[in-house]
């Protein structure tokens, strides 16, 4: 499918999204309680069946968050971005790990590195800091590490 | 011509001469001893030179070149640098056990050098059960592994010790079915007479099929049994780092070592001996020219040679093959190697019966 | 993690395989509980060479942050200076020139080649055989050879830039290509004699680390991972970039799933790239290596994606542009990270000396997981 | 038949040993196949291609002059702050005053050999020397002064 049957398809999902164009790949906002939702019928679809969810981020942009999914069909071939906006001071969002597995591990990445919470998250460690951790998450924009910064 | 027995019964003579039969028996035991550890200690560096020049040369490399002549004496600078280092003993460790564990490897090798025939009547001991004494003591081995990965307070060694019981216990078996095939053919326990059965030719050869079969499964065995890649699952580096002996250091590692190369020296002697003759030279049925001048040729040199071939085979398999996994390890045994040597011991000894030999 | 050492209430053992293991390649820490010797379930444990890419990115420009992506996965270094060199070229919508797409195919599949070797060689280590590593390392150095010349530098070679190449061919470097296909041709039947055709090697292979389809695609996995599944995913098939498109070359599937599947698609995947150098080696167009652009690269406002098929698997390179000189946000998407998560799906009741055979075949490389 | 079958599989087992020991047994004995290189021996002989990365280094020519006009350049270019340059002003034969280098600082320690500042540099007054051997028992020795005392920079270089 290209963009536009996406466009018209997921808009008849999910009515309430908005869609930003120009990009290489159609992107859809959705609200954090949407998506557990939303990704399901976009797993499940037979007609999107976007099975294979390649890259999983987040984004500071100081005033919120983002986060970013990418997802792709092994069976249709054809790709979108998911985003969703979350408040920077205690940003939460549903879990995907059940519907795309790799989730799971890329979820506790966002979540030690920006502080975003997986709701019913499976395992919800620290993956890559170290144990004990405190204070605030490394990739957010205002973080400071004032022993180890080196400044040149 | 020179030989090692004329040596010991001059060696004989003179104490007897001297000392009373009591004290100079006495003498002589500590004498042996004296030559076990000497030999022992030569053993070692010879065989871990050899092993590095061969893995090297498999592995289109130089291998050690720095040290001496063309790098001879690199296995010694190795043993100058484990016996400066510090010997450590986990905390967590049964320090008794733990401590005793590599020297209990040691004797067990020291103990199989007893009835090996070096040269022409030259042995330590001339049991009349060698065969049987071999595989027994051979067993004990276990014992020292089991004990160096209990005491070590670690997994990893645990469960290499745990690997290498379940080996050496199941692979026993088939090395002892090779070993009484030619027990059966040459009718003795005694290594000697062994030896002196193989005067009109090796058990190899005269034994053809049957033997040649043992003779595989032997070496297949014992390869096993000294824990030697490709089954060396005791200590399978990208698995347990270096299982049983993962926790020691310095001299007492240096032991386990060497305790590990005497060992294989050991199963290629008793190899040598049981199916390629032991210093018996080679002989060509009637070419008497031939088998003279095989004659001349010394039969420690004979000995050491067949050793010395065996020992490079087992290096060439270790070179050469991944390792096997615990469960195939085991199913190799169990579902190959027993049920073939069972059958082999049969044809064996119905051959030893219907004299279907040469 | 370190309460979970010592032994489960069920009485099973936890063992601490890294961050200092001879089978894990460098410090990768995965907590190991087992019933004998039966694994039940592995948890990796990561962050030990994290040096936090992302965050350096931020602070370099674009012309400077691709050295920093030779690190990641270093060896397939080329691949990614490839993949991030891409990404600029879209936010700044240049063309490079078509000598310099032929060239970093070629330097791309040169590089794929080596990082197969030293996975080969490394993977028949882990198996206990040593042997294989010193051979893989005959080859793999010709071709690092190669990159010396032309590149300057035989693992982070930082060759790729954004609008082309750092430097031009070198003049020996067709030669030197012809000689080493002709070497590589002459060895590969050792790879078969020494490794795959060995008994050894195939017991401990076929059926171990079990992977269907279904679950390579739910846990991200892609190239020679989930190819071994029988996932069709190579980017340069489905996605092509620069001058895939134009060229010969299949796509290595197997269908068993197993490590055995996975070992060979690396094997077939090395011959496909010497079929594609081929092509390539008599056929590279004169021209520019590089295509105009300014000294201060400053991408638009927006996203850029691009994906490549790096030794490992698909490479993302995600760049958020507020329109300055540096990236707002970078994001790679590493095939590794993903490869990982699927190890305890795979381990999970098998052996232990089964668990180095499918961290073999997952061709890990820990600078790339961590990033 | 299952006796056949069992017996194959062994055979064929058995052959693939054979091949994997006949492939060592070869390197085992043609010693001409290896490929070690004896490096501290063989140093006469090693020969680095012209364009190995391995340190930044600053020509001079026979009279001491560099072609480096302290533009600066190389040190915007590099992303660990490898260089620093150090400016000052000379009065040049004319009588102006003229910006040039007091000194080139070239930190070794931090650089990564990523050539960006070869490229950067507008006048080539960096190049990238062949030496790899760095290691020095004091750090300081690793924060070298590219230019020369008393050099000068080349005529007709802007």
């Amino acid at each position: 499918m290209n963009n536009e049957e996406l466009k018209t398809t997921i808009t008849a999902l999910l009515p309430s999204d908005t869609f930003e164009e120009g990009g290489e790949w159609l992107n859809i906002n959705v609200e954090p309680k949407d998506w557990l939702p939303l990704a399901q019928q976009l797993r499940n679809d037979a007609s999107l069946f976007f099975d294979y969810l390649f890259c999983l981020t987040c984004i500071d942009w100081k005033t919120h968050l983002t986060m970013v999914y990418h997802l792709s069909s092994t069976r249709c071939r054809h790709n979108i971005v998911v985003k969703s906006k979350l408040d920077r001071s205690n940003p939460e969002i549903e879990t995907v790990s059940k519907i795309w597995k790799t989730a799971e591990f890329h979820e506790r990445e966002v979540y030690e590195m920006f502080g975003v919470k997986f709701l019913n998250h499976p395992d919800l460690r620290l993956l890559i800091l170290p144990d004990g951790w405190e204070g605030k998450k490394p990739m957010l924009k205002d973080f400071e590490d004032a022993v180890n910064m080196i400044r040149l | 011509m020179w030989s090692f027995s004329k040596i010991a019964d001059l060696v004989h003579q003179s104490l007897n001469h001297t000392f009373s039969p009591t004290l100079a028996t006495i003498i002589e035991m500590v004498i042996v001893g004296v030559c076990v550890i000497g030999l022992f200690a030569v053993l070692g560096l010879v065989l871990v030179i050899m092993e590095r020049k061969v893995s090297a040369w498999i592995q289109i490399r130089l291998g050690p070149n720095r040290v001496g002549p063309k790098g001879m004496f690199q296995s010694l600078a190795d043993t100058v640098k484990l016996l400066v280092k510090e010997g450590m003993t986990p905390s967590g460790a049964d320090k008794f056990l733990f401590n005793l564990a590599p020297y209990i490897a040691l004797i067990v090798a020291m103990l199989l050098m007893a009835p090996l025939a070096f040269a022409k009547d030259f042995q330590m001991w001339d049991l009349n059960i060698g065969v049987l004494y071999v595989s027994a003591i051979s067993s004990v081995s276990v014992i020292s592994i089991l004990m160096a990965g209990w005491s070590s307070n670690n997994k990893y060694s645990l469960m290499g010790a745990m690997r290498s019981g379940a080996q050496i216990v199941s692979y026993e078996l088939s090395a002892g079915f090779s070993v009484l095939s030619v027990v059966v053919l040459a009718g003795s326990l005694n290594l000697n007479t062994i030896i002196q059965s193989q005067a009109d030719g090796w058990w190899i050869f005269k034994g053809h099929i049957p033997v040649m079969i043992s003779f595989v499964i032997f070496i297949i065995a014992v390869t096993a049994e000294t824990n030697r890649a490709p089954f060396d699952l005791a200590e399978a580096e990208s698995e347990l780092t270096a299982g049983f002996h993962t926790e020691y250091s310095g001299m007492k590692f240096a032991l386990f070592f060497l305790a590990e190369y005497v060992n294989v020296f050991i199963v290629c002697a008793i190899g040598a001996t049981l199916f390629l003759g032991g210093w018996m030279p080679f002989h060509i049925g009637h070419w008497d020219g031939f088998n003279h001048v095989m004659d001349y040729i010394p039969s420690s040199i004979w000995f050491f040679g067949k050793t010395f071939f065996l020992i490079f085979l087992i290096m060439w398999f270790r070179w050469t093959f991944p390792r096997l996994r615990i469960d195939q390890l085991l199913n190799l045994e169990w579902k190959y190697l027993l049920p073939i040597s069972l059958f082999n011991i049969l044809l064996v000894t119905a051959m030893a019966i219907l004299g279907w030999y040469f | 993690m370190v309460e979970e050492i010592g032994t489960t209430e069920e009485g099973d053992l936890i063992i601490n395989v890294g961050p200092q293991h001879p089978a894990t390649h460098g410090v990768l820490h995965l907590v190991i509980t087992l019933n004998g010797e039966t694994i039940k379930k592995v948890e990796p444990h990561l962050g030990y060479i994290h040096r936090s890419i992302e965050k350096m990115c931020e602070s370099l420009t674009y012309r400077q942050f691709i050295y920093v992506t030779s690190r990641m996965d270093y060896l397939s270094a080329h691949i990614n200076n490839h993949a991030c060199a891409l990404c600029v070229e879209k936010g700044l919508d240049v063309e490079i020139p078509r000598r310099a797409q032929v060239i970093r195919v070629l330097m791309d599949e040169l590089t794929r080649i080596a990082s197969h070797e030293l996975w080969w060689g490394a993977m028949a280590m882990d198996l206990g055989a040593f042997t294989p590593f010193f051979h893989a390392f005959r080859e793999r150095e010709t071709i690092n050879d190669i990159m010396e010349e032309t590149c300057g530098a035989r693992l982070t070679m930082n060759y790729m830039v954004p609008g082309g190449l750092m430097a031009d061919l070198h003049p020996n470097f067709q030669k030197r290509v012809k000689e080493f296909i002709t070497l590589y041709k002459l060895k590969i039947n050792e790879y078969a004699e020494l490794v795959t055709g060995n008994i050894i090697f195939q017991n401990r292979m076929k059926g171990v680390g079990y992977l269907s389809a279904e679950d390579a695609i739910s846990y991200g996995c892609s190239g020679p991972t989930a190819r071994g599944s029988g996932v069709s995913c190579d980017i340069r098939k489905l996605y092509p970039y620069e001058v895939y498109d134009k060229l010969e070359f299949d796509e290595v599937l197997e269908t068993e799933g197993d490590s055995f599947a996975r070992y060979m698609v690396r094997i077939g995947e090395m011959n496909q790239s010497i079929k594609i150098i081929e092509q390539l080696i008599d056929n590279i167009p004169d021209g520019d290596f590089q295509a105009k652009t300014k000294v201060v690269l400053k991408l638009p406002k927006g996203e850029f994606y691009s994906r490549v098929e790096t030794a490992r698997g698909e490479l993302g390179v995600y760049i958020v542009s507020e329109g300055g000189t540096t990236p707002y946000r970078i994001k790679f998407r590493s095939p590794g990270f993903s490869n990982l998560s699927a190890l305890d799906h795979m381990a999970r009741g098998s052996k232990l000396g089964d668990l180095v055979a499918m961290m073999g075949t997952l061709d890990l490389v820990i600078p790339d997981i961590d990033r | 038949m299952f006796i056949v079958k069992y017996i194959k599989e062994v055979f064929n087992a058995v052959k693939s040993l054979f091949v994997g020991l006949r492939r060592t047994g070869y390197y085992f004995t043609h010693h001409k196949e290896i490929i070690t290189q004896q490096y501290p021996d063989n140093r006469d002989t090693l020969n680095l291609p012209e364009r190995f990365k391995g340190e930044v280094v600053m020509p001079h020519n026979e009279n001491n002059e560099h072609r480096c006009t302290g533009c600066t350049a190389c040190e915007l270019a590099c992303p660990n702050g490898t260089i620093k340059v150090i400016t000052k002003f000379d009065i040049g034969t004319d009588g102006k005053k003229k910006k040039a280098i007091d000194k080139l600082v070239y930190h070794l320690e931090l650089c990564t050999m990523c050539n960006l500042c070869i490229i950067a540099c507008p006048s080539d007054a960096i190049v990238m020397a062949q030496t790899f051997e760095h290691s020095v028992f004091d750090r300081a020795e690793l924060t070298k002064i590219l230019n020369n005392p008393g050099s000068k920079i080349m005529e007709g270089v802007e």
